[in-house]
């Protein structure tokens, strides 16, 4: 739903409130809504927010406490069930991510799954890219690949339907639908065709991506440093971005407290903090903690990048940094690995 | 007992007001010899800061000048802007800027009454310290301080110093669902305002009637909180642009606040002076909580003051009631106003009475001179008058602690703004 | 814990009495801070003892006349634990804005007889003259942040202060970039959070008014309002406001004041 | 399911104030059946929580053979710490853990154990040091460097005097600044690694205290023919959960708190002397 001039997922009560012929355009540091004469409903890509604040809560309590004498007490989300209309492909990619980083056997986070267990997922095929999507390079979009329960292609003459999983299944066996033919199939195919030729960035492939690693002394770090306001936007709006950070709330009486954890980020003087030292104590090392954490990091951590070439970090970091030309620039000039 | 004493009474901090004041009283033989109401606050100099910002920056700063009443400051401001624009605010913006307004009478009036005034008429150092012996009421009190406070941050995210207005409405329109939240609390504080009323009117007044000059603003069409024009008991009805040629600043010798005077006389301003001029448009239930208590307005007894505040604060969850009832978020919550060059003249009723500015603005909306005249610093000259009349009808071969106190209570049924009066007063009395 | 109940003192001097609201509105629960202190000093609620020692000061206002030297002086002598509230008291508040000016002169044009009022030529922090133990920024502080400490102090615990940009509480509550989607100079990548964010959520730039945050890339931010269509001096407004006096911004002002071009 | 984010009380049987912001708690489950399955190998660590204050990561120091009991040694350093220094017996605390990998037993059983600590005393390795004491047959000469900036800042100063009566044990003692009374050497440790005859084949060496102490004794270790995998040490990052998921322990690719804190220097050698890793 357009809420505040972007795209955002809000309770919807009737069809009535998507807005038909609405786009987006969204350029390095810049998003806009604009409401065209058509009539297709999912023409937008997204707005800053995917998946991730329905599993990984903004902030949340993970337990309360009671002092005299100590007790500790779960405090389990009670999340109803909700569905989530128009996932993008990136997001679904990223939701395999973050399921995978929050739900691994050694530790599953049982706040997370709750969360995640009540989500219905419904996947719409990208018609367009937004200039700043790259998600053909990662291999994760514009077409639906997986991770959702009902997929969904809007065409001329209407909306493409099939299942991704049983729950899914058990929908669109009470739906009356019509069989697609092929020439309605291959407008299906041709729309993420299009979608993807229409992309103008890409990221290094991943194996050329570890090189990051071996650049951590490039001058081009300074470069970005010297733009970058270690805001946190990007890992904010990034659908992988996992950092929290946890504090203790106590009440006034001091009789009882609880345990909050609210999203952190890589960029923020907290998350670096060791008791009388930050170990990355300015923009460049916190910049760089960043991109190489996601692009090369991730590779060992979970055996992909964490970057699944949605744009957001690029499209709303307010001084329009965009990571792949960072990447690209780091990887590319002054040819010496360390 | 024949009263050759002599008393210097000094309070060089006045409690329970708002700011830093104090009070200067010196007695010889019987007689007031020296009266000094002091507000020293140490000069903030708002009106210089303001050149040279823009018109909305300007509505974010004079907040800053008084943490209990940033909305007037800023409803005053932005009304003078848009005056100069001759833009006039559409209905919703209208009737939710007056909304949010109540909110700071709520709020406002609501700490007054509980935190500060009452403790004088029942005997206490303080509210908390009388929440011992009064916890319903000073509960309450609380309770309806925080419906002000949550009033005013519905539109601007918080009760002091509140972002939600900009010149041609508001940045942003509430959520219904959030007005609807609200709306419910306010409708069930309406019995307890009502009952307050009577709380306030029951307690033991001096009897003190005095003579004295109330201003206020004064609409046609409604209570005048936000618009209207310049009103006295004595015939003065006037463009809110006249100010300056009817009412004067001085400056006290003995403070850094400027002092005002109508025609060469002090005057009143704030609750009383309004009820005294307005009563008759309160809507009638609002009017009918009167009925029976014994005291009508006008009045010209200043401990009535602190009846006057509930009796507005109630009219004030009753307006907030009235235009929220059938609220709908806009289209659009502000209008795009382009700037004009010329004097900009804005007034508004604080809780604490007329809020007057003025701004010569340049053709970009830049600020380039401002006069700001809070209702403390015109009630000065008031408060001083009132002071020697009451101590002097009371008697002043009363006990120095009685004087003191009677004193102290005099100014605080002004509830003096002492950190408005960024142009304001310490007492020290001596009886000699 | 068996010990007497700590005493509390609030002291004000230059400023708005908006901070100590954080404490007069908190509603009822303002009722139970006298079973956990002892309030020896706060004159807007009644009790007044200023000169007594005390566990924890808060302090209030900036210092701008030399009494208010001589007093903060005599707070910091008194008290175990001083915090300062609020801008003012942290970087000298809006009024610290005469310090970029000739004060006698704004004093001359405003007070006809400017010599009765004995005032400092500069509107400073607390810091500037005394220790300080903890700093709460923001015009105004709120409650929770005041409570937190409090409770922090009263547990025998230092106050933390998460320090982080105005962006990432933003975007925790769920709110749109106003910078990205509607081009508003939104001060809040440099901006210390604590408010909750308010101005985005009001659909409007953040001003400032909680002060710098940890890193301030001011040139940066500069180059990006001018990029929206501010000239210079509307930028150097931008930072030239509620904490004008706090380092980073003063130097911002200073900096894009000095030459607008050199950047 | 179980929920990892949940601590377990845990009720202090004892104190003990080992220098003036050093101080050892010995504790126990509240829950006999948590205590008995309680297991870890040294230089595993514990989440503690302080009630209303704060959860930080924290050593278990003593040997994973004492099955009634754990001891964590706690360093006053900030909020949380400076906290917890006012619990006495009977008082309790929240623990989840262990939590992370400890030292490498088994590449150790059977080679000489080298221990280089710096700092106030490092807890991470006297849980290995206590339990090489305790199988002393399983291990080859021991050597354990101990370097403090003051010479009054060293700890368990009885306790080295009992393990350095042991057989193939030898304790080194450095201090930068020294006493009178002092009996150790002065100097850095990392000079006293120079002089040390380790028969290099067979060593292995297990490293703990400041990063920069680290650094400079890996580099002698390498130098004196050391290889990578032989070098052993424990790292400290911010730690919020412990398990993997708050993100902000990373060196690189790596969790401390699940891939370490124990790594081998081949492990981090990239990022070892990075600034901001
Ligand atoms: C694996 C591991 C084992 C440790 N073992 C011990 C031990 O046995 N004894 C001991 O005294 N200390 C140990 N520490 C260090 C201990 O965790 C910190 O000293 C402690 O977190 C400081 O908390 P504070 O609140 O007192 O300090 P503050 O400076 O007030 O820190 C505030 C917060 O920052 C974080 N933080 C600060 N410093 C560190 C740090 N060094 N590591 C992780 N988080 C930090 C914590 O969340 C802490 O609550 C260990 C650290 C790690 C990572
Ligand atoms: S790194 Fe940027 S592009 Fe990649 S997934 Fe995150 S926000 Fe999207
Ligand atoms: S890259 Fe952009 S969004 Fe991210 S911290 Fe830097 S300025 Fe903020
Ligand atoms: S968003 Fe910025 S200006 Fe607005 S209230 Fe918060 S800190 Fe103050």
């Amino acid at each position: 739903m357009a809420r505040d001039g972007a795209i955002q997922f809000a309770e919807m009560t009737s069809v009535e409130q998507l807005s038909p012929g609405l786009t987006n355009e969204q350029q390095p540091g810049r998003y806009r809504l604009r409401q065209g004469d058509g009539d297709r409903l999912f023409d937008w890509n997204h707005g800053p927010q995917g998946v991730k604040p329905h599993c990984f809560s903004p902030r949340e309590v993970l337990w309360s406490e009671q002092g005299e004498p100590l007790r500790f007490q779960p405090r389990l989300p009670a999340q109803a069930p909700i569905a989530l209309v128009g996932v993008r492909a990136c997001d679904l990619a990223a939701l395999s991510i973050q399921d995978k980083h929050f739900l691994h056997a050694d530790a599953p986070d049982p706040h997370y799954r709750q969360r995640r267990e009540q989500l219905l997922l419904i996947g719409v095929d990208c018609a367009h890219s937004a200039e700043t999507c790259f998600c053909v390079s990662t291999g994760d979009g514009p077409a639906l690949d997986g991770g959702y329960d009902i997929g969904i292609s809007e065409l001329d003459e209407g909306f493409l339907l099939w299942p991704g999983s049983d729950k899914g299944q058990t929908i669109t066996d009470r739906l009356a639908l019509q069989p697609a033919d092929d020439r309605q199939l291959e407008s299906m195919l041709r729309i993420s065709t299009q979608a993807a030729e229409e992309q103008q960035r890409s990221l290094p492939q991943p194996a050329e991506l570890r090189r990051l690693y071996r650049r951590l002394e490039h001058s081009h770090w300074q470069d970005v440093a010297d733009r970058c306001l270690a805001c946190g936007n990007c890992t904010a709006v990034c659908p992988t971005c996992f950092c929290y950070d946890t504090g203790h709330e106590m009440s006034l009486d001091g009789e009882n407290a609880q345990m909050v954890r609210q999203w952190d980020s890589c960029f923020s003087a907290g998350h670096s903090y060791m008791a009388g030292l930050l170990v990355r104590a300015n923009v460049l090392q916190r910049y760089r903690q960043w991109l190489t954490h996601k692009l090369a990091g991730w590779q060992e951590q979970q055996g992909r990048t964490g970057c699944t070439g949605c744009g957001r970090c690029i499209s709303w970091c307010p001084v329009g940094i965009d990571l792949t030309q960072e990447a690209a620039a780091i990887l590319r000039e002054g040819s010496v690995d360390v | 007992m024949s009263d050759n004493r002599e008393i210097r009474i000094k309070v060089p901090v006045l409690t329970r007001v708002e700011g830093e004041g104090a009070l200067e009283l010196d007695l010889l033989n019987g007689a007031i010899e020296n009266l000094k109401l002091r507000i020293f606050e140490p000069p903030r100099l708002f009106e210089k800061f303001v050149e040279g910002y823009e018109r909305d920056q300007v509505i974010d700063m004079v907040a800053r000048i008084c943490g209990i009443c940033p909305v007037a400051y800023q409803m005053s401001a932005v009304q003078a802007f848009e005056r100069l624009s001759d833009f006039t605010p559409g209905r919703w913006v209208r009737e939710m800027r007056r909304v949010m307004y109540c909110g700071e009478w709520l709020q406002s009036h609501a700490l007054h009454i509980h935190l500060l005034a009452a403790p004088d008429f029942l005997g206490f150092e303080s509210a908390i310290a009388m929440a011992a012996d009064y916890p319903d009421a000073v509960r309450r009190g609380l309770r309806l301080q925080t419906l002000g406070n949550d009033l005013i941050a519905l539109f601007g995210g918080r009760s002091v110093h509140p972002v939600g207005i900009c010149v041609g409405g508001f940045y942003r329109a509430p959520e219904l669902k959030a007005v609807e939240a609200i709306l419910q609390r306010l409708r069930a504080a309406l019995p307890e305002a009502e009952a307050l009323v009577a709380w306030t009117s029951a307690l033991d007044f001096p009897d003190d009637e005095q003579s004295f000059i109330s201003v206020a603003l004064s609409d046609p069409e409604e209570y005048a909180i936000d618009r209207g024009n310049l009103v006295s008991g004595q015939g003065l009805d006037t463009d809110i642009r006249y100010f300056e040629s009817h009412f004067k600043e001085v400056q006290s010798p003995h403070s850094t606040a400027f002092h005002s005077e109508l025609d060469g006389r002090p005057y009143l301003t704030g609750p009383l002076a309004r009820l005294n001029l307005n009563f008759h448009q309160l809507p009638e239930p609002v009017r009918r909580a009167m009925d029976g208590c014994g005291i009508v307005f006008p009045s010209h007894n200043m401990f009535h003051s602190i009846v006057a505040r509930a009796l507005e604060l109630y009219f004030a969850l009753f307006e907030a009631v009235r235009l929220l009832e059938h609220y709908q978020a806009p289209q659009r919550s502000r209008e795009e106003v382009t700037p004009v060059e010329g004097n900009a003249f804005g007034c508004t009723e604080a809780p604490r009475g007329i809020l007057w500015h003025r701004y010569d603005v340049d053709d970009r909306g830049i600020v380039r001179y401002a006069r700001i005249v809070p209702p403390t610093s015109q009630n000065q000259g008031r408060i001083e008058e009132d002071i020697r009349l009451s101590l002097e009808k009371m008697g002043l071969d009363r006990e120095e602690e009685e004087i003191r106190l009677r004193a102290e209570q005099v100014i605080r049924n002004y509830d003096p703004c002492i950190s408005c009066a960024t142009h304001f007063l310490r007492l020290k009395i001596s009886h000699r | 814990m068996n010990r007497q109940k700590p005493k509390l003192a609030v002291h004000k001097f230059s400023s708005c009495d908006g901070c100590q609201l954080a404490l007069l509105n908190l509603g009822e629960p303002l009722l139970q801070l006298p079973d956990l202190v002892d309030i020896v000093h706060f004159a807007e609620a009644g009790p007044c003892e200023s000169d007594a020692e005390v566990d924890i000061s808060l302090v209030e206002g900036s210092i701008s006349t030399p009494e208010d030297v001589r007093r903060i002086r005599q707070v910091r002598e008194n008290s175990r634990f001083l915090v300062a509230l609020g801008v003012c008291a942290t970087y000298g508040g809006l009024q610290a804005l005469a310090n970029f000016n000739d004060r006698d002169a704004w004093m001359s044009a405003i007070y006809p007889q400017p010599q009765r009022i004995d005032i400092l030529p500069t509107s400073k922090g607390v810091s500037d003259y005394v220790k300080v133990d903890l700093q709460l920024q923001g015009c105004p502080v709120n409650s929770a942040q005041v409570l937190n400490a409090l409770r922090d102090l009263l547990s025998g615990m230092k106050p933390s202060v998460a320090i982080q940009s105005v962006c990432l509480e933003c975007k925790r509550n769920g709110v749109a970039c106003v910078l990205v989607s509607k081009g508003e100079p939104c001060m809040g990548p440099v901006t210390l959070a604590g408010c909750g964010a308010l101005c985005p959520a009001n659909g409007r730039g953040c001003y400032g008014c909680y002060g710098p945050s940890e890193l301030v890339n001011d040139a940066s931010l500069a180059h990006r309002f001018e990029a929206l269509g501010l000239d210079p001096q509307a930028v150097t407004r931008r930072f030239r406001f509620i904490a004008n006096n706090a380092a980073a911004f003063k130097a911002a002002g200073d900096r894009l004041e000095g030459d607008p071009h050199e950047r | 399911m179980s929920d990892l984010y949940l601590p377990r009380t845990a009720v202090i049987d004892q104190r003990t104030q080992e220098s003036p912001t050093i101080f050892t708690l010995r504790m126990q489950f509240e829950d006999d059946h948590a205590q008995q399955a309680f297991d870890f190998s040294p230089g595993q660590f514990n989440m503690v929580t302080l009630f209303g204050v704060g959860e930080i990561a924290i050593s278990i120091v003593n040997d994973p053979q004492d099955s009634h009991f754990f001891d964590h040694t706690i360093r006053v350093v900030g909020r949380v710490s400076e906290g917890m220094s006012g619990l006495r017996p009977g008082d309790r605390v929240g623990i989840r853990g262990p939590f992370g990998r400890g030292w490498p037993l088994d590449e150790a059983r059977g080679k000489d154990v080298l221990l280089v600590t710096g700092g106030l005393g490092c807890a991470p390795l006297v849980s290995v040091i206590r339990y090489l004491m305790n199988r002393r047959d399983q291990f080859g000469h021991i050597t354990i460097l101990q370097g403090v900036k003051h010479s009054s800042d060293l700890i368990w100063r009885e306790q080295y005097d009992i393990w350095s009566r042991e057989h193939e044990v030898k304790v080194l003692l450095a201090a930068d600044v020294v006493t009178r009374e002092w009996r150790g050497q002065q100097g850095m440790v990392t000079e006293l690694i120079g002089e040390l005859n380790l028969r290099i084949g067979r060593a292995i060496a297990l490293l703990c205290g400041p990063e920069l102490m680290m650094m400079a004794a890996i580099a002698n270790l390498r130098s004196m023919g050391l290889a990578d995998n032989q070098i052993w040490f424990s790292m400290e990052r911010n730690m919020q959960c412990g398990v993997g998921q708050c993100g902000h322990c990373q060196i690189g690719p790596k969790y401390v708190c699940r891939d370490g804190p124990v790594f081998c220097y081949s492990e981090l050698a990239d990022f070892m002397g990075t600034k901001g890793f």
